[in-house]
């Protein structure tokens, strides 16, 4: 089943929240409508064709500088029975970055998105626990913006000048 | 469900037969093993009295090298710290004034070059990076300490000295191992 | 002469320990006076000759049911001792009511039986004897007293067992 | 085979039967005050001793073994008695989460 | 190796060694018991130290105490974040005294090349460390030249130093409570 | 910013309180057998688990964001600590996902001796994970025997990159050495001793009958389950689904070898136990037929661009001296794009999500942690265990905290 | 009564005692050595030559660590408890006979400190007391990992008591006698009961493994699931009595199992000796019975894993009781038949 089969299926039922698509390294990158992911989540698993009943992964992505998109969502699907991957990307505002849950669609979906709001502050709606995983609970910002400094401010035996980074 | 490939072996679904079911075949056996360990020759390496031998690759204290002529070939380019991912290099440059070139193999020197062992993680990225076979890791450990200061190495630990040569003959990142 | 004495000593400590089970708070500490005690009475049974009920009284009431008060009370994790002071009246109309008690038994039974003779030479307290009697003279009690038993573990069994095992 | 065999001289019956209603008592003073239904039960192993102390003492002055098989089925129904009543404290005390002898009050029919 | 004859500093204390200071911290040494800390990688090399090919119990060492009452030396290998600090302090109050710490491997000693926002750089800012070692894993020989080092405090500590102004001085630097619950 | 902080803090642990006899206790962080650093507090009825509740994150170290500061080649000594258990797995599916992104071609000897790497880290993997279930159950001397060999495999890594455990093995393009004498004829000795060692180890528990007992309905889940939840590796394969990266999406040559993928059958602690006890002969067949079919050629490919020229060359060539500054400073020419690449690592499907915009270091990496999503289903799988099946499904998960926590 | 005796007594007590504390103390050292022989590690060689003094080096540590005592613990109990573990496990050594009577200053010394006639009996009192110690160690902690250990350690001993009692009538049955001396005298020369009774050593011993809390059954301390079980909040000398309390413990079982199964002192060909010289060999004897189970306790140690606490559970009751029962029915109806009672 090659990538404009799964496209061509795929639109056929949801041209209308399909904003955007291309194909990079084999995997069709799908931009979706942020307010639909779970219907089309639930159609791709349920899909007797397709049959993307694999979630791989949930990514989030900080792109300071789009306006209005500035946070995507990015779901990794995976077809074990045609091996074909499929990427879905849903683009978010950073005023309010809030997207469905698929936690009841696929349970290993609770901690991707526990750490996606940990990481980027995106706010899963109906989320049954949202809260911060890896990060202190009392950590007042979303590290992995990229307005954020990676570095501790502790460290005292470093002299950036060295370092050919700026 | 039904296979992805076909290459599938079940294998764990072997029932248990009465004597297993008994504990003791199992329990002889393996205390027939554990008894033959005993009286087999014992692996330990008394660490600190014997050592074992390291490869001559082993990503250990690093070194600054000397050329034949005992000149330090470090020029300071500042390559290594660049390459270092945790930032644990630094150093001063300086320029080799007239009567220094017996020290400095190049125009530049590096006046200060410190290395924070602590923060080092022993990857090998600066020995790789330098361009001018002045830093190598070497086959040696680094040594415990008991406080964090004195993991600062300067130069007059780094660097060779010039009657105890360090032999790094042996790694294949010097310039004169032969490409396959 | 000095086995009077230790018979004299051990009583006293009987006596003590018997009222540190009643007076400790915590019900842990009475449960490990109790064991005391029962190692002080099964003192007197040896004094007594009848070693063997001496170790069966060590071996069934200080290591079988003692464990068991003490595995319930840490089951129960009863540890703190919130057991509410009873009022003052009842204790002492109890330590009165206990000491007519004592009084009343003293009086009543004290008519019946005094011996002054020494103990006669007796080897009954020794397992053969004791053997011997139970296994043929008493043999059918002994029999339902294993009925009892049976019936005691099950009955234990059933009331301890939790109706509800579900989880979810 | 038997070893020797000690015995008390100067010691009379009548120290045991002191010592064992005396045990008694306090094993009834303590069913008394105490609340804790544990303590209580406690409290009935040791007169039941106390009256084993009586019997092996007899048993021992007399010179027969009847006493001693006595206090042998004592021992059992002791057990027994232990077994089951701390099943139903356990019980009551699922029900209740307290095992004072005042609150078990709805036990009345 | 480190200069022994400067622990003074971070040891605080100065005391003559009696013999039988001497007789007891050799005891001490050949009975250290050690608490494993192990939370990444170094964790596995330590692992190793206590494989066959090293073997810990040579020194006496292999009786692992996971819990921190009876441990003598805490071996923290690898990364401590900040989330974990405080665990690793309580962790380090509950150990009853004498107790040491060696810091194995880049990562609790100085946070090597984790110099990011939810890494402790170095575990010597919540608890004190008596002896660091270095590597990102250490070899499991650098891993038994901290313990000999450990060993070489032990042997020159002085029965009274936990005793001392100074001690009390130090842990109150790094804010732990002496809770000596002990009050005989 | 703070509003959103403030999540619902859900008592997650169930109420369930069928008599009061339940009993809250912390396992974790520092209990021995997490082997690593996370929290489990258990709901207990007696000896039963009710409930549970993890907590993680106790080792995060910010490698997502680490790797957008770090150029692509220093992120291969970041990838050593993921799964510090199979570290070569980790470069090597790193150096592929870059080497995917900029089309490297790649010789057929450099995957050859990838795959024996990868393979040989596969078995130090699991024989950690085995080992240490062995321990956790009871049998203390099964963690020593695997580990001696643990150690030759140790001394391979050492001769070809210089370390033990944080390999940082290979480059971009290849390796950064070619295997010399001394790997060869240890790693010669090593495939012929090391499958006896491995079966006597294996004998000690396999057919115990004490250590079946305990293994056999410990934590158990089923396929469906299992792929709801995202796991992946051996863990899934213990459920009976054969799925499996080197099969299904072949990388770095693995078309060519010819291996079985053990799988279990109820998805419990023997079951994972048994199926990694034959990956590793599997493995061991693997790199069999890789050595011995190991093709001539180069150890590295032709990628001037990423790989550093030999120190003689940086010398004499001016070309050379300006690819070894641009590498090393990071300035390489790098496409834009975003590509996925997995590898079967040593705890599942270990995936690199990598989004470039052309600069010196990635604009977005993120890692598929395979431990990050399995360690999901813990509660589900002991629930209703007991604290002893507790310990050996988690030991028998092979929860590495690295890479639980990143 | 007279003076001669009370020595003879004192320093037969003082003797045992110390040869108790003197065997337990090496046997930990001989244990770790053990393992590292097993586990081709070289084991502790460091304190002293061949690391002798190791055990001595751990007691002087154990006793200058600092004593602690948790908050909300019971201090009394919390004291009390290594105590009795200690004292129930060396009290066990006042019945063993631990050789032929001796001469010594004329005067024939008998090598047991105490003869019961219900020797066997004193045992099993004595071992249902052990419990006690671990249970208050655990539960004066307050600690919920040590009250774990304490609740399984004692549900354990309870269990395997009852079988080991069972197993244990064959022999009395075999010996119509419940003193030690009774079940030595019948097993004169080779006359093992082992030969015997095969069966009923394999219960015996399994529960010893289980009383004493060894491997497979280290259920109440085991490290990977309760940290330290029942000792997880002791420090200093009072954890080393418990510590102490195990190998005492391994010691005396493997000293009663030689004296019930392996015909204690007695060795084919005793009849060639006399007197003194028939002691000193018998002793030696009996000391190289008991430290091959020792031995053979280590040994198991460091082969096994360990059982689960309901697998354990289904073991004792299950298993050995019913095993247990059936060996006493088949012994008493041969015994019965060889009697001629039919």
């Amino acid at each position: 089943m090659t990538n404009e089969d799964i496209y061509k299926r795929i639109s056929d039922h949801f041209s209308s929240y399909i904003i955007a698509s291309d194909e990079t390294f084999g995997i069709l990158n799908i931009e979706i409508n942020p307010n639909k992911n779970t219907e089309i989540l639930q159609w791709l698993k349920e899909d007797s064709i397709l049959q993307f009943s694999f979630l791989t992964n949930i990514a989030g992505i900080h792109y300071p500088d789009s306006t209005e998109r500035e946070i995507a969502v990015v779901y990794q699907l995976h077809s074990w029975r045609n091996n074909s991957r499929l990427r879905l990307k849903a683009y978010l505002s950073i005023d309010n970055p809030t997207i469905d849950s698929i936690v009841h669609l696929y349970n290993g979906a609770n901690w991707m998105e526990r750490e996606t709001f940990d990481f980027f502050g995106v706010n899963f709606k109906n989320h049954p626990d949202l809260r911060r995983i890896l990060n202190e609970d009392s950590m007042d910002y979303f590290p992995m913006r990229k307005e954020h400094p990676l570095e501790d401010a502790t460290r005292e035996d470093k002299d950036d000048r060295f370092f050919g980074r700026f | 469900m039904e296979s992805l490939t076909n290459r599938k072996k079940v294998v764990s679904n072997k029932p248990m037969t009465f004597i297993e079911k008994l504990y003791l075949p199992a329990i002889f056996s393996g205390m027939f093993i554990t008894l033959k360990h005993m009286f087999k020759k014992k692996k330990t390496i008394k660490y600190p009295e014997e050592t074992r031998v390291f490869a001559p690759v082993y990503r250990g204290q690093h070194v600054l090298k000397r050329d034949e002529q005992g000149r330090e070939n470090c020029t300071a380019c500042g390559l290594c710290a660049v390459a270092c991912p945790a930032e644990a290099i630094t150093m001063v440059a300086n320029e080799r004034k007239k009567g220094e070139e017996h020290l400095y193999r190049e125009e530049k020197y590096a006046e200060t070059y410190e290395i924070n062992m602590l923060r080092c993680i022993f990857c090998g990225l600066c020995e790789e990076a330098c361009p001018k076979e002045a830093i190598f890791l070497t086959d040696r450990i680094v040594p415990t300490e008991f406080e964090r200061g004195e993991f600062i190495y300067g130069k007059d630990i780094l660097v060779e000295s010039i009657e105890e040569r360090i032999d790094i003959s042996k790694r294949q990142n010097t310039g004169k191992r032969g490409v396959v | 002469m000095t086995l009077e004495l230790i018979a004299y000593i051990l009583g006293g400590l009987t006596i003590g320990s018997a009222l540190m089970v009643v007076l400790s708070n915590h019900p842990i500490r009475s449960v490990l006076y109790l064991v005391i005690t029962f190692f002080f009475i099964s003192g007197h049974f040896l004094l007594m000759n009848a070693q063997f009920l001496a170790i069966v009284n060590i071996i069934v009431y200080a290591g079988a049911i003692m464990v068991l008060f003490l595995f319930t009370l840490m089951l129960l994790n009863l540890n703190q001792s919130d057991e509410p002071n009873s009022k003052n009246y009842l204790s002492l109309s109890a330590i009165i009511g206990g000491g007519s008690l004592l009084l009343i038994l003293i009086a009543a039974l004290r008519d019946e039986f005094t011996f002054n003779e020494a103990i006669h030479e007796n080897y009954s307290g020794l397992v053969e004897n004791l053997g011997n009697t139970l296994f043929t003279k008493y043999l059918v009690p002994f029999e339902i007293s294993s009925i009892l038993f049976i019936s005691a573990m099950v009955g234990a069994v059933l009331l301890a067992k939790r109706e509800n095992q579900q989880i979810d | 085979m038997a070893g020797q065999l000690a015995t008390i001289q100067g010691l009379t019956v009548d120290y045991y039967f002191i010592l064992s209603t005396v045990l008694f008592s306090i094993g009834a003073i303590g069913l008394l005050t105490r609340k804790n239904m544990i303590v209580m039960l406690m409290c009935i192993e040791l007169m039941l001793n106390s009256v084993n102390l009586l019997l092996v003492a007899f048993s021992s002055y007399f010179g027969t073994g009847d006493a001693q098989i006595f206090v042998f089925f004592i021992v059992v129904v002791a057990a027994a008695e232990a077994t089951v009543g701390l099943s139903i404290l356990i019980m009551a005390y699922r029900n209740n989460r307290n095992i004072e002898a005042d609150l078990l009050n709805n036990l009345k029919g | 190796m480190g200069k022994i004859e400067d622990l003074v500093t971070i040891n605080g204390e100065g005391y003559q060694l009696t013999t039988l200071d001497k007789a007891i911290g050799l005891a001490r040494a050949n009975s250290v018991w050690p608490l494993p800390f192990a939370t990444s990688c170094c964790g596995i090399e330590f692992m190793a130290t206590m494989g066959s090919m090293y073997d810990m119990s040579r020194f006496g060492m292999e009786r692992m105490s996971f819990t921190p009452r009876q441990a003598d030396l805490l071996i923290v290998a690898g990364t401590i974040s900040k989330k974990l600090g405080p665990v690793l302090k309580q962790v380090y109050e509950q150990m009853a005294e004498p107790k040491w710490v060696l810091s194995v491997g880049a990562c609790a000693s100085s946070g090597g090349i984790f110099d990011t926002y939810s890494v402790l750089q170095g575990i010597d800012r919540i608890i004190p460390v008596d002896v660091y070692v270095p590597g990102c894993p250490p070899r499991p020989e650098q891993i038994i030249d901290g313990v000999m080092n450990i060993h070489k405090l032990v042997k020159k500590e002085s029965l009274r130093r936990r005793y001392s102004e100074e001690y009390k001085h130090l842990l109150k630097e790094y804010k732990i409570e002496v809770t000596n619950e002990n009050n005989d | 910013m703070q509003e959103k902080l403030k999540y619902k803090n859900q008592e997650n642990l169930s109420k369930e309180t069928i008599d009061g006899e339940i009993a809250t206790i912390n396992f974790g962080p520092t209990h021995p057998a997490t082997h690593g650093i996370f929290q489990n507090i258990l709901q207990i009825d007696g000896e039963k688990i009710i409930s549970s509740e993890q907590t993680v994150g106790y080792i995060h170290r910010a490698f997502e964001k680490l790797a957008e500061r770090r150029p692509y080649n220093q992120i291969t000594p970041i990838t050593d600590r993921l799964n510090y258990c199979s570290s070569p797995i980790n470069n090597i599916g790193w150096e592929m996902t870059v080497e995917k992104l900029i089309g490297a071609e790649i010789p057929k000897r450099v995957q050859y001796m990838r795959v024996i790497i990868m393979e040989l880290a596969r078995i130090a993997d699991h024989l950690i994970c085995n080992s240490v279930v062995g321990v956790d159950a009871g049998a203390l001397t099964s963690f020593f025997y695997p580990f001696s060999e643990r150690e030759k495999i140790y001394e391979l890594y050492e001769e070809v990159c210089g370390a033990r455990l944080t390999t940082n093995i290979g480059r971009i393009g290849g390796f950064e050495r070619d295997f010399n004498e001394t790997f060869h004829t240890k790693l010669k000795s090593f495939l012929k001793t090391f499958p006896k060692a491995f079966e006597e180890f294996n004998s000690m528990l396999e057919r115990n009958r004490i250590f079946m007992d305990r293994t056999k309905g410990a934590g158990p889940i089923s396929a469906e389950r299992a792929l709801n939840y995202s796991i992946t590796g051996p863990n899934l394969r213990a459920t009976g689904v054969d799925y499996d990266v080197r099969v299904s999406e072949p990388y770095s040559s693995y078309e060519d070898f010819d291996f079985i993928i053990p799988v279990g059958v109820n998805g419990d602690t023997y079951d994972r136990f048994m199926v990694r006890q034959e990956e590793i002969r599997q493995s061991l067949r693997i790199i069999n037929q890789a050595y011995n079919n190991l093709p001539e050629g180069s150890y590295k490919a032709d990628l001037p661009e990423f790989l550093l020229p030999p120190k003689e060359e940086v010398y004499n060539q001016m070309e050379a001296l300006i690819y070894h500054f641009k590498i090393v400073m990071g300035e390489t020419e790098l496409p834009v794009g975003e590509v996925y690449h997995a590898v079967e690592g040593g705890n599942g499907e270990l995936g690199y999500y990598l989004i470039s915009d052309g600069g010196r270091s990635p604009y977005r990496l993120q890692f598929r942690r395979p431990c990050f999503i399995y360690y999901q289903a813990y509660p589900e799988m002991i629930k209703g265990m007991t604290i002893s099946d507790a310990v050996l499904t988690l030991s028998s998960l092979n929860v590495i905290a690295g890479e639980l926590d990143a | 009564m007279d003076l001669a005796f009370i020595i003879e007594k004192f320093s037969l007590v003082l003797l045992v005692f110390l040869i108790s504390l003197g065997v337990a103390a090496y046997s930990t050292f001989f244990e770790r050595k053990l393992a590292g022989w097993i586990q081709d590690r070289i084991g502790p060689n460091r304190a002293g030559p061949f690391g002798l003094l190791q055990p001595i080096a751990d007691g002087v540590k154990m006793f200058l660590k600092e004593d602690f005592i948790p908050k909300n613990s019971d201090k009394w109990l919390f004291i009390i408890g290594p105590g009795i573990s200690m004292f129930t496990a060396l009290i066990t050594s006042t019945i063993i006979p631990w050789g032929p009577p001796v001469e010594v200053f004329g005067r024939q010394v008998t090598l047991q400190i105490a003869d019961f006639n219900i020797g066997i009996l004193f045992i099993f009192g004595v071992v249902s007391m052990g419990v006690y110690g671990i249970m208050i160690g655990g539960w004066s902690s307050n600690n919920k990992y040590s009250l774990f250990g304490a609740i399984r350690a004692s549900s354990q001993m309870i269990s395997y008591e009852l079988a080991m009692g069972i197993s244990l009538i064959t022999i009395i049955l075999m010996s119509g006698g419940l003193s030690l001396n009774d079940i030595l005298d019948h097993q004169k020369g080779i006359n093992w009961n082992i030969f015997y009774q095969p069966l009923c050593f394999l219960i015996f011993f399994i529960c010893s493994l289980a009383e004493t809390n060894r491997a497979p059954f280290d259920l109440p301390e085991c490290e990977s699931e309760l940290i330290g079980g029942y000792h997880t909040e002791y420090t200093s000398m009072k954890l080393g009595l418990f510590l102490f309390s195990e190998y005492v413990a391994m010691f005396i079982s493997s000293a009663i199992i030689s004296i019930l199964f392996f015909g204690g002192y007695h060795f084919p060909g005793e009849t060639y000796f006399v007197g003194n010289t028939l002691a000193i060999i018998s002793i030696l004897v009996f000391f190289a019975k008991t430290f091959f189970f020792v031995f053979i306790f280590m040994w198991i140690r460091w082969t096994i894993p360990r059982f689960r606490f309901d697998q354990l559970m289904h073991l004792g009751w299950k298993t050995l009781i019913p095993l247990a029962i059936i060996n006493m029915m088949i012994t008493g109806i041969i015994i019965a038949i060889y009697e001629g009672w039919f």
